[in-house]
């Protein structure tokens, strides 16, 4: 079960232990937790949705890519759905590579992978509203909303 | 017949987690525009994925297929 | 004390507790284990030895390095000391910043920045043998086994 | 006085974590060819700290200071 979707809270050291391996000079974390302030606006909770069962797939899929491209990778990711706080933790990549380049790229290759295909949605809550946020890929311009079509059936 | 699911926005809008329909022979393309005239939706930005895989708008649903509509995704 | 030379085993959870921040979008962490093969050689265990004073000054002036060159930075670093088996962890690398991009890039370079200018080292053991390593850089030749000028009196 | 230390194969070598010996007045480069004469080490890829900072090899010693020799390290 290295590929998972929580409603508890996640425990990092036990993402990381599921990529140790003896051919593992390197391991990569990718934590990714909620920001007070985004665009100067201030967040005061966030609620993450998923499609499960689709989203575990997906998670999936990344790591076989990954498998495919970095020799010998190991890669265990799990995001968390419900309500989270300022400094919560949303998801945690852990990425272990016989070299560090390739953990650190692999890794980087795998966050940026979910925002394009894994079915998971955050809500923001400010003080005055609430939206729930499309696609924030903040280096790739994706403005139709929808994954490539080399994404599709893969 | 086949599970009609929404997620985020379109589940605020619709007010269910997923609808039973018969979309069985009908196109991704043609059940957005029954959708979008039934509920008022904006599905044209909108993915979709039949049995958890993604779908394009000119896949032909068949009897018993999950689909389910993925607004751009904000994960991670 | 974000900064330190551990002689006992690193408590991962605990180096990123310390760049934890309401700012943060982001925590990216390295974590360098002990491989068994190293060109195709078996390493036994290995013994890490530190100028220990001199070694946390170094790793606090990358971290200052950090917060100079990416804006929000938080950065943390535990290197161990003394005998390490097969996937023990080594060092672990902690930064927060508000944008992942330079989460990535700023630990990178925390890395790379350890290799070149913090003494520690380490003796590798193997069936037929022992040898203190010298530098380990994958990918910068430094064929005088010393830093650039730019590092001294830093 | 002062103290100087050595790490990795030159404590090896020396077989010392460290000597007091009066160097104020040299040069690290004039340290670095005493030592290598008394102890047969080749210290011409080895840096030098001098309390605890990476100093070049003209560097003056002044009596109280800390010398290390500095092998190429192999942390991380």
């Amino acid at each position: 079960m290295n590929f998972e979707i929580s409603k508890e809270p996640i425990d990092i050291q036990s993402v990381i232990d599921k990529v140790v391996q003896r051919e593992a000079g390197a391991i990569t974390t990718f934590i990714g937790t909620v920001r007070e302030l985004t665009h100067g606006k201030k967040t005061l909770y966030l609620i993450y949705e998923a499609y499960e069962a689709m989203a575990v797939k997906k998670l999936e899929q990344i790591g076989k890519e990954i498998k495919e491209r970095w020799d010998g990778a190991e890669v265990a990711i799990t995001h968390r759905t419900g309500k989270l706080d300022i400094t919560d933790v949303a998801v945690v990549i852990a990425v272990s590579t016989p070299h560090r380049a390739d953990a650190y790229e692999a890794n980087r290759y795998a966050i940026e992978r979910i925002k394009e295909i894994v079915p998971i949605w955050k809500k923001e809550h400010w003080e005055d509203g609430e939206e729930w946020i499309g696609n924030q890929l903040e280096t790739v311009a994706y403005p139709e909303g929808k994954p490539e079509a080399k994404d599709l059936n893969e | 017949m086949n599970k009609i699911m929404f997620f985020a926005h379109l589940r605020d809008h619709v007010g269910e987690e997923s609808v039973t329909k018969d979309a069985s022979g009908k196109t991704i393309a043609e059940l957005k525009q029954l959708l979008s005239e039934e509920y008022g939706l904006k599905l044209d930005t909108v993915m979709a994925a039949v049995n958890e895989e993604f779908a394009s708008d000119d896949e032909v649903i068949q009897d018993g297929d999950t689909v389910a509509f993925i607004p751009p995704v904000s994960g991670g």
